[in-house]
């Protein structure tokens, strides 16, 4: 039996940008989904901004491949430490994979990387829009309203198809903003989509609107609400394979004068304005 | 790093012939380094052997339609296209930053004819800072109905032979793997005045989702890369070695530096890391540590020493 | 199976032509279930599609020293080489075996030379019993300086025409990845009589020991198969169903019935089961019977139904 | 976000050859050595003999793709369930894969696998020769000859690199043969190899040789004590990918009269009397 593996041959030091993380819970908090704790010992970046996300190595051996994104749901910096946490829907192999992390598994992460939710002007009023795992960046957006003293500004609007799969926001006590659920089955709340609560609620020339979902929700947020209100944005998704702007793999459509072109979901986005956007931008990733 | 306990430093110096001298064996692949900007926000760019940038076609392209990656078993397809904002704005706009950093670049280039591939090269060689030219032949040529410029050697070595009387810098060209015929391939653009060959370019895939019986990316066919295929690129690696003279770059499933090393000891003078940048972005500084570590415990003086060292016969 | 309550049930029959019918779309490939022997331990060889035996020569062969097999990611090489017991014995001991077992028997047939192939291949269609032939055509040919059958499209028709001309078994072919050429493989080997094609065979690998800079492999390359190829076997299949107007078989790193449904859609009438086999001996009953439960909860009465109805264009 | 991966999407029954088990104890018994103890809620084979092995699943994941071969250490029948253990060293992924079950995790695997050790002839006395980790087979072997009644007829011979390395056999209280042991360093028991422990020892023409470990050691063995004694036994290693006979990886040279042929170690093996052998079996796999 020889010893020595060899890939493990050359004990070279090993440089790496990827931030060293431990999980301190990891929790299911609905349905297949997972709310995930983070503590890192030593956090060198800026402090990240509402709708930026993080690439999640799932796996150091090589399988999964590739990163997985995730939005940051909260953030707290405590001197040189910090604390992130991931809301996550178990969708696949990665997410599978991540369930059974527990307090103390070792996690290695990128980012925050892409550029946030654009912050509202004073005396507007913020209706963010969350369709199933898209509450995520919106929640880290209502927080840091709430914690800038305009949580009163906010009026957050959540959908699931049902109870069950359903994050129960009275959980959050550092929510403090208004918020609004609906269900598919009416299990929970009102009975619909989450458009529908959308339909309901008041939309003004002093609204900013906020969204992040599945593709044809936030599809149909768009068309709703495309001129009638100061400004919307959309957090949208793709698949990705770098997350860091170099491999072009998650380009989306968008408007550029009467042509279009495409961006980069990590890089330009992943939040982009309602104004960019076209029906084809919100094509299922 | 020079103190006098340590044993002799390695020299990881490559030159790969006229004019393109790199301070370590270790480039970043076309297509996955995209032109540097993002990279430096991690890494000092000249702290690599070079960077290779995405492939630069004359007019900017806008590449395929979403989706553009897929995950595979210890791998990933990618269908990003041609995507690229020409040489024009190349010059102008990304090559400063690069040189800037001092970062030894190397162009990737791409066409879709033979006088494509010309007009960029000659507007290349206006800028002599540039290290050299990687020659994409992968693209589908148009004027040949669309096969590949890389799979079929006649196409290949013309395509070559064109480049070489309309440029001095060095002309590294980068073989397909679909092609059926690497050593023949490797001899023909050699012949034809190629300075280097770098391999391999993606394998041809594809994925489907089974649930809308659509294909998975966009572009239908993807370019298959990442660990999975590194037991083909250091065959076809090795093959290659085997049958010119020129240097050999291996590209391939390059994730650590074991692997770069085995890429060397079949015969590669320097080595490209692709998709592996996309999981750390200090994958290559890793890489090159672990070479040079490599080398000191072997109690290797250089690059040389290693490189083709692989030993073929009976163990007895 | 065909109570009141239940959905209709898939027909899962496949013809593949020249009286090769089988009960399912599911055989094992060769190489990977040996004689079928040790297997029958695990499983009910009648329940299989068919059992495509280990390649059979006219004389006994040893095959290549070891070590021979090695893992990589999310693969392995294999340079067994030509190992198997000759048509003699393989008729008489092996092939009884099979048949008193009720399992559809197709021998992959290998030679040295068009006249091996030829003399193996009468020797078999004394046994009117077997339901095909599989003609291996990645072996290399001695006459023609080792180049493999399967590396040209005229060897390779000048092959299947000779064969086709000595039998009246089905004759299906097996098409080598390492070709530059899998439309035009195919198309040849059709045209030259073929009444089916299989693939893909093994990619050619090699990987390197770093501590001992020898090939890992005692035969230096190796065959890539398992999960890893899959999308390049994917992308052959779907390009082969484009090609050809025989059937198709697909393989490739099928390890679940969601893969050999993506063969399905990209073409296939049936798929082989390979390295997956090696992970779990029932890997073939689980994928036929997912298949059964795919089409079911698709509502699609046959196999045909699903067979390349892969949607490619603008989702809109 | 979609619900349902594509390689979970036929929901289909799952026939396998495979047998589940749960861990028990995964232990560190010696530096990088670990004792690993498996209970089966259904053994539904025979019972193995000692000098078989099984393949084990490290992963269901595909990484590492193939099982893993490992000779049964110890095995105990308790009506339906049955305990087996296994003892394995640390040297690449799959086995460091394998350090992180702990009691409870689920395992898979295929066996009892092979050709045992053929038992000896009632009045001959046992020699068994383990190298390094080549010790778990005959650990099983000299259990069964123990608990036939037979210990007094065994002598296990046992050698490492250094104490650190080693498995404390008076830790293993059901044992009950004599043995003897060496390290390389001196560190515990004699200094030396296994090799010249076997020269202090008795040959007869009544004795039988039992011999497991690496190549070299194995190899020596056979140049010892070939024609000496009344039959040798050498449970060889190779790389496996299927370990059931059916992909002829395993091939190992072997005599076969005046000329040689290759036989499938875990088929025609992985135990061969020392007759069959010749210097090339020994190969390093
Ligand atoms: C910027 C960004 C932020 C995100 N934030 C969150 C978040 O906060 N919480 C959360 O649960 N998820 C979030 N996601 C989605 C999350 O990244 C995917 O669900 C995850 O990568 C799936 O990994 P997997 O290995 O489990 O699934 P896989 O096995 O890779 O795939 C499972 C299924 O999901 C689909 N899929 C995989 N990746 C994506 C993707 N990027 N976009 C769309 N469909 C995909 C596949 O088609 C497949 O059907 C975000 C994605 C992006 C791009
Ligand atoms: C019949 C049989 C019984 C065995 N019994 C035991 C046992 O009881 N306890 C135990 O610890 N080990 C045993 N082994 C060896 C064990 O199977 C390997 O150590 C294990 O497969 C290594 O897996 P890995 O993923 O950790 O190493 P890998 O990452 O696959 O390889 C690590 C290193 O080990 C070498 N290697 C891998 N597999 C083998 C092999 N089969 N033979 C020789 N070298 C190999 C490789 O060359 C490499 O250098 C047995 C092997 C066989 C064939
Ligand atoms: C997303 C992506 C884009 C690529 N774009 C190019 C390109 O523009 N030109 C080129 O020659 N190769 C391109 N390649 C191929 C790589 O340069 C490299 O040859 C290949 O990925 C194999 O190496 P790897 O396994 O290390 O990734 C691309 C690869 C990837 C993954
Ligand atoms: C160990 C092994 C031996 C093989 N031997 C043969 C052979 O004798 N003849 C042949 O046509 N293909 C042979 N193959 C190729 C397989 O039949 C199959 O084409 C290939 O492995 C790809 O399928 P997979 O990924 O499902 O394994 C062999 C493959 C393996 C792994
Ligand atoms: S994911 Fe690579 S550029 Fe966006
Ligand atoms: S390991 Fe497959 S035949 Fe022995």
């Amino acid at each position: 039996m020889t010893a020595g593996h060899d890939d493990r041959h050359c004990a070279a030091p090993s440089p790496s940008a990827l931030m060293e993380a431990e999980v301190l819970t990891n929790t299911e908090v609905a349905a297949g989904l997972w709310r995930l704790r983070l503590g890192m010992p030593q956090w060198s970046r800026s402090e990240p901004s509402p709708g930026q996300f993080v690439m999640v190595r799932v796996s150091d051996d090589g399988d999964p491949l590739l990163g997985r994104p995730f939005g940051i749901a909260g953030f707290w910096l405590h001197g040189p430490t910090a604390e992130m946490e991931i809301i996550f829907r178990v969708v696949g192999k990665g997410t599978g994979f991540m369930t059974r992390w527990s307090s103390g598994s070792p996690v290695r992460l990128l980012g925050p990387l892409g550029n946030g939710f654009p912050l509202p002007p004073l005396g507007s009023r913020c209706i963010l829009v969350a369709g199933g795992v898209g509450l995520p960046p919106l929640l880290a957006l209502a927080r840091s309203l709430e914690s800038g003293g305009r949580g009163g500004d906010v009026l957050l609007l959540y959908g699931e198809a049902n109870r069950d799969r359903m994050l129960d926001l009275d959980t959050l006590p550092d929510l403090g903003v208004r918020f609004a659920t609906c269900t598919e089955d009416g299990s929970c709340g009102r009975e619909g989509l989450v458009t529908d609560l959308l339909a309901a609620a008041e939309i003004g020339e002093d609204s900013l609107v906020y969204a992040c979902g599945p593709a044809p929700m936030m599809r149909a947020v768009h068309e709703r609400v495309s001129g009638r209100c100061l400004d919307s944005f959309y957090s949208l998704e793709s698949r990705m394979a770098c997350g860091f702007g170099v491999c072009a793999g998650c380009a989306v459509e968008v408007r550029e004068g009467d042509e279009w072109t495409y961006v980069r979901v990590c890089s330009e986005g992943p939040v982009f304005s309602g104004d960019l956007l076209t029906e084809r931008s919100f094509r299922q990733a | 790093m020079t103190g006098k306990n340590r044993k002799a430093v390695p020299d990881l110096t490559v030159d790969l012939g006229r004019g393109l001298v790199l301070k370590n064996p270790v480039m970043t692949a076309s297509g996955t380094f995209g032109y540097g900007e993002e990279a430096s926000a991690y890494l000092d760019l000249s702290e690599l052997g070079a960077v290779v940038v995405k492939g630069i076609s004359e007019e900017p392209r806008r590449g395929n339609p979403p989706p553009r990656v897929v995950e595979t078993p210890a791998g990933m397809l990618n269908s990003i296209g041609l995507q690229n904002v020409g040489v024009k704005a190349f010059l102008a706009e990304k090559l400063p930053f690069l040189l800037d950093r001092g970062a030894t670049v190397v162009v990737n280039v791409l066409g879709s004819t033979v006088e494509e591939y010309l007009r960029v090269t000659e507007r290349l060689s206006t800028a002599p800072v540039i290290g050299g030219i990687e020659v994409n032949i992968s693209c589908p040529n148009v004027k040949e109905g669309g096969v590949q410029f890389g799979m079929c050697p006649d196409m290949a070595a013309g395509l070559v032979a064109s480049l070489r009387s309309a440029t001095d810098l060095h002309l590294m060209v980068k073989l397909s793997p679909n092609s059926g015929d690497i050593p023949g391939m490797a001899r023909a653009v050699e012949e034809a005045g190629a300075d280097s060959v770098s391999l391999i370019n993606t394998i041809t895939g594809m994925d489907i989702d089974i649930r809308t019986r659509r294909p998975a990316l966009g572009g239908v066919f993807g370019g298959l890369s990442g660990p999975a295929i590194r037991p083909v690129a250091l065959r076809m690696v090795y093959e290659a070695f085997g049958a010119v003279r020129i240097p050999v770059v291996g590209i391939g499933g390059i994730a650590d530096p074991e692997h770069a090393v085995k890429f060397i000891i079949a015969g590669s003078l320097a080595v490209q890391v692709g998709t592996a940048f996309f999981l750390d972005p200090l994958t290559p500084l890793r890489v090159i540590k672990g070479i040079e570590e490599y080398l000191s415990r072997e109690g290797m003086l250089s690059l040389a020493d290693a490189r083709g060292s692989l030993v073929v016969g009976d163990p007895g």
